[in-house]
């Protein structure tokens, strides 16, 4: 386990040193996907809302269409939001290629099916009486849809870690997109990558390390959330 | 028809036929040159199949640290004359050199055309009209770009407006030329990347031919790999005149001209 | 308290799967009364309620609140209503917050809402019950608290499915008696799904009975209890089916029917010669030895009949005699069964007074 | 548009000529995915049986991690597992590194917390009474887990298509511990890598199509699955 | 079929938040026989049956199966063992796939699964309902489908909670009907848990009343119904408590009891001398004006009491009536009520016969 010890103690080094601004790359990091993860709670939450609780004519293929999305990879969509936005492509005029809001589309893209999907699965999942009984007490459609997404809540939660997760962790779009320009896009994922690509493996790993340190702190507040909905169980 | 990255190897391979790691730089596979190289040097000695990761320089010799690769294919002299030093390789041979070219929007808002010498082109870049790219991965052309300003005594991280000008993208060659013209900047290129990506990218060569941006590769046997024997023999074919003749043809018919000059001793 | 609602459905249908799960032609909720909807397993009354209720799209038909039509998509109109399911359906929470969340949705004060929280857990016999997690409770506790939550909001319509299914008898005729006095004074129009006909006795003042999706007989209590419409009717109300007569003369407001030679009084107000069908309630009939001597009594009808059936019915049981073609059934107790030792074919004397002839016109 | 048009025509005459060996590459995909995404069921779905429906002490950690590792970088998962395999480090004898069998690991480690954590959430709202009804009808442990998965099929669609997507997609951590090697390990998205980074769009748009119409089949199919729990609702 | 089960729990107790939900002493399910489990709401009925049907895993105390010791952990005893849940949950699927869920487990061949699903759905009264979704029935229909699901494995040991709730009445004594015949037919020792006293009457040999989580009466139908054990009980089923005297003398079988100065007769072994306590079931009463000279009857029984309460039960009416220290309830109909004129205070001559008065040693 040498290898390990010796390549995190001297990324650490390197790190704690401040040789590396390691604090705007995280800062870059929080920016882009917190603005993507936002967005994507923002419209992915209610598509799966949508998705799970109503039948109209064409959600079965809307389904397949995000779960497919799941799968769509994240290079292909830096790939076609780059060719988009290039200077020779069709918003060129935008000047948006290797910038943040860039980075910001395509993590939008990629959390965003991923977010509506596992969310229509965690609201098809609460029984349709017990909105109608909303319902019959007053609420309405806004409240009806609260209330089914705090009894899904153990779903969404998983929803949101999976998106967050899709999103802080994902490299090939953000590096096609945003270019990885030191103190503007270089966010902790293209980084690592950079650093690995350098050999060196330490930086890379302690970087890693907050990266996973950012995420799991994420996750214990969402597990808070998560967990209230089982105090009411037997 | 334009290259692929697929080796022409369709045959599963004879059991007995031994298999070492080719570790390279992006630049070289991205040129398409192993896809010619490689399957000449396995009909040459066919007891071999070679296998080449593509990463920057500096992964490639820690691969060779690690004993992940057992050749390497580097340009990146002052690293590779350390790694020697450091007793990794067994020996190091040059093999073929391409040469650098600075590229950067025809309309050359630096003007380094008209710039005397290579140093007065870095003074002129310096001066942050227009923004560097560099790729800051401590690849071989990163290297030969750090050089370039060490030889006109500029250091371009101290200068005032850093930040706006030159920018690290800490990349591959095609990605960092793709940014460069989407910046419409200026980078250092190795010539085979750029004519390769030419076609996608509204940038010119402006500076070329000087010696200082001759990109000199070697090729080093990984000293203790599991498979020593393949790496020799990779490297004493790719020095051969069967392979340097290949070399010196590679990229007329596609480019009009050959990407690479071979110089093997 | 505003004043009480009406609610009137015309033509309401709803269809699954090519079957009229509804198909009511008319149906009217009066002002501040409760009607019970009775009706076999699977009759309809569920998807009914939910039509009312404004939860479920009829597929053809009106709804009107106050004389005004309204849809699911009145927000407003909901508002003036409170239901509790057949299913108990609580909110991941506690028992507090599931009774509070109507209230909620109405901006009433954190105050006053604490208040009426209390009282109506309090109304249903679960004081205090507040901070347990509803998602624990016993079926009864649960159904408890469901109905609280619908009661909290005093509302004007009230629609309730079976709320007291899974009580024991203590606390059902408790609540039954609460509710009978809750729905009177505070003039709520309540539906009120149920399947058990003494409750609906206990809280109702009207009744309607579905049969496969359609309202088969409708009216006040008395009316619907005590003359079953017909013979589909009666038998699910475990009556004998309605008798047919012809009236022989009226006088003193006592019409003298005749049915196939037996001769019935009967307090109605019909015309001479008219065609009549009448019914008597099993509790009102008295039955005696045959060779017994009755001593005089108010009771007007005195039948010399013969059993026909016994069946037991709870602790009670149902003796049905016949005389010609008078067929009635008289509810008399273990002892009584014992005592005059009836079987099948046991001659029997059978008295009822004249007010407890239920008549209708035909 | 037009950049689109010509580079994806391109890229589909080149793919259809069959002057490049398109089969073997997805050959590979299919392979190596196949198995990791099978071996992410086979552990992530029991995984998320137990988190779902048992209640024991270090569930909550554990359901924090699965979430964390939903955002577990591939780039630092393929860093990790490389370094693992190395011919220096602890596996190094195996001699793994650059092979299917490391990229199937890699995988796996990607794809497994994303199943556990969603089909987690998807058990989780299974009503605990309609495990007991089965239990009380005679249902073994496996036949009670079995009857959940099915009333959970839903969300656990969700879980499968989302691990099946992640790994499919994947690019930083497949060609980090496979090396991206011909007709071995180069699979669908390293090639489309590749291919744009040699600035060849067409092949890399070609065969993203390729790849997304794959992962499309699979989630129709998938979608009559999941649909045909909904042919019982009101 | 298999000889009987026999199920026994000893000292079995489970807390919920500090409180008992079950506190069981000891329980026994006697081989064949019915064991009807009533009490009030939340009193553990439920839990004390997932307890016994091993799906629970109690806090302490032991089940023992035909004598052997079992758990939640013995598949093989669970196998023996089927159950209906107070609230209905049916797996998503057909009607007939879920009828059919018990029997695929058990590995019942296609065409014998087929042949006894058709049986048991017919049974609840939903013949070739087998392709029906099983999402969308009504609350009675669904009742009867998770009904139908346990008895088509013809258990051992039946366990059903409250599994009529949500039927109409016709439905419902059909099924009690059926229920009885079958149970005792097959010999299948069941512990049905039931609100409704009639419903426990017409299916149980046995019933245990549960308070607060201890059983608090157990023994025959008769004898619990027929003679409360204590004051909580009696008001639990809506009878007077128990009266308690002492006996004079025993001849031919008939105690002469002594309360407080009224005399009673009653069919009972007791020895001379001794305390007893005694009870009369309500509808064994007759009662009659005060001053009607009633003839010669085999009611041994005379009281000149005074109404003391009235109370609507249903349809009925609960009369009690008192007579120094001896205080029963009658059951009267509501003409009997109107006939007899009786109010509170209202002196009537109560009768009832020996073999009426439920005597137990104190
Ligand atoms: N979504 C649906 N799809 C198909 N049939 C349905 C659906 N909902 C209800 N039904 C059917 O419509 C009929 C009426 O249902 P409803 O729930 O209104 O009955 P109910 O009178 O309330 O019965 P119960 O007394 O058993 O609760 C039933 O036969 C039921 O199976
Ligand atoms: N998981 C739990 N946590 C806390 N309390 C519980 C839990 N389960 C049951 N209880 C409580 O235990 C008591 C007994 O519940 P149980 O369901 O056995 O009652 P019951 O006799 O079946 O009542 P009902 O007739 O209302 O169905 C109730 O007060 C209930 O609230
Ligand atoms: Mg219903
Ligand atoms: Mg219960």
């Amino acid at each position: 386990m040498g290898i390990f010890v010796d390549a995190f103690r001297g990324g650490l080094d390197m790190l704690v040193s401040g040789a590396t601004d390691v604090w705007s790359i995280v800062l870059v990091s929080v920016q882009v996907s917190g603005a993507a993860v936002l967005l994507a709670l923002v419209l992915g939450i209610p598509a799966g809302f949508v998705l799970g609780t109503k039948r109209f004519i064409g959600r079965r293929m809307m389904l397949v269409i995000a779960n497919t999305g799941m799968g769509l990879p994240p290079v292909v969509v830096g790939l076609v939001v780059a060719m988009l936005l290039s200077r020779r492509g069709p918003f060129g005029k935008l000047e948006l290629l290797y910038s943040q809001p860039a980075m910001v589309i395509a993590q939008l893209v990629i959390a965003l099916p991923i977010v509506a999907a596992v969310s229509a699965a965690a609201v098809s999942a609460v029984p349709r009486e017990l909105r109608l009984q909303a319902r019959s007490l007053g609420a309405s459609p806004w409240q009806e849809a609260f209330m089914t997404l705090k009894e899904a809540r153990m779903g969404l939660i998983a929803a949101i870690a999976a998106g967050f997760g899709s999103i802080i962790s994902e490299v090939g779009a953000v590096t096609m997109v945003g270019g990885n320009l030191a103190g503007k896009t270089r966010v902790m994922t293209t980084a690592i990558v950079q650093y690995t690509r350098m050999g060196d493996y330490g930086p890379a790993l302690a970087l890693a390390a907050v990266l996973m340190g950012m995420v799991l702190v994420v996750n214990i507040l969402l597990a808070r959330v998560q967990s209230s909905a089982e105090r009411f169980e037997a | 028809s334009k290259s692929t990255p697929e080796a022409a190897n369709p045959e599963p391979a004879p059991v007995e036929k031994t298999k070492f790691v080719l570790a390279s730089t992006t630049s070289t596979q991205d040129s398409g040159l192993f896809d010619v190289l490689i399957p000449a040097f396995e009909k040459a000695n066919p007891e071999y199949t070679v296998e080449v990761i593509a990463v920057g320089s500096g992964e490639a010799m820690k691969m060779g640290e690690n004993k992940d690769a057992d050749v390497l294919l580097v340009h990146s002299p002052a690293a590779e004359k350390a790694f020697m030093e450091a007793g990794f390789g067994t020996e190091r041979r040059d093999v073929m050199y391409n040469d650098f070219v600075i590229v950067g929007p025809a309309s050359d808002p630096a003007g380094i055309k008209s710039a005397g010498d290579l140093n007065a082109v870095m003074a002129a870049l310096a001066k942050g009209k227009a923004p560097f790219m560099t790729r800051d991965d401590k690849s071989g052309t990163n290297a030969k770009e750090l050089k370039l300003w060490a030889g006109a005594s500029v250091s371009p991280t101290a200068t005032a407006n850093a930040a706006d000008w030159y920018l690290s993208t800490g990349q591959g060659m095609g990605e960092t030329l793709k940014i460069t013209n989407e910046k419409q900047g200026y980078t250092l290129s190795d010539r085979a990347t750029f004519l390769t990506s030419k076609g996608a990218l509204d940038l010119v060569i402006l500076r070329e031919g000087d010696k200082a941006l001759l990109n000199q590769y070697g090729v080093i046997p990984v000293k203790d790999a599991a498979h020593l024997d393949g790496g020799t023999a990779f490297m004493e074919w790719i020095t051969s005149a069967e392979a340097q003749k290949i070399i010196g043809e590679f990229g007329i018919e596609k480019f009009g001209q050959a990407l690479f000059t071979p110089n093997a001793q | 308290m505003t004043t009480a609602a009406t609610i009137c459905i015309t033509g309401v249908r709803k269809v699954f799967k090519g079957k009229a799960a509804v198909d009511v032609t008319r149906l009217e909720l009066k002002p501040g009364r409760t009607l019970a909807l009775l009706g076999p397993s699977g009759s309809g009354k569920s998807t009914l309620l939910s039509i009312v209720g404004l939860l479920e799209k009829p597929d053809a038909g009106t709804i009107e609140l106050d004389g005004v039509r309204v849809s699911v998509a009145d927000r407003a109109a909901r508002m003036t209503m409170a239901a509790a399911f057949q299913r108990t359906y609580l909110f991941k929470g506690t028992v507090g917050e599931n009774v509070a969340y109507g209230l909620r949705l109405r901006r009433v004060s954190g105050a006053e809402t604490a208040e009426r929280v209390a009282a109506a857990l309090e109304r249903v016999g679960l004081p205090g019950w507040q901070d347990r997690s509803a998602l624990t409770l016993s079926g009864g506790e649960a159904q408890r608290v469901a109905l609280a939550r619908a009661l909290v909001l005093r509302p004007r319509i009230l629609l309730l499915d079976e709320p007291l299914a899974s009580l024991d008898p203590i606390m059902k005729w408790r609540l039954t008696r609460d509710f009978a006095q809750i729905l009177s004074e505070e003039r709520v129009t309540t539906l009120y799904v149920t399947h058990d006909q003494d409750e609906a006795l206990a809280v109702a003042d009207d009744v309607a009975i579905m049969r496969e999706g359609r309202i088969v007989a409708h009216g006040p209590v008395d009316e619907v209890f005590g003359l079953p419409a017909d013979d589909w009717t009666a038998g699910f109300l475990g009556m004998e089916p309605a008798i047919r007569g012809r009236v022989l003369e009226t006088r003193d407001g006592v019409a003298h029917i005749d049915c196939g030679g037996v001769d019935l009084f009967a307090i109605a107000s019909v015309t001479t010669g008219s065609e009549v069908s009448f019914g008597v309630r099993p509790e009102d009939v008295l039955l005696f030895e045959a060779d017994v001597v009755v001593p005089v009594s108010s009771a007007r009808n005195r039948l010399d009949a013969v059993v026909a059936e016994i069946d037991p019915s709870g602790a009670t049981f149902r003796v049905v005699i016949e005389q010609g073609s008078v067929r009635i059934a008289a509810r008399i107790s273990r002892a009584a069964l014992a005592d005059l030792r009836l079987s099948v074919g046991t001659p029997v004397q059978a008295l009822f007074k004249a007010t407890a002839v239920r008549v209708a016109s035909t």
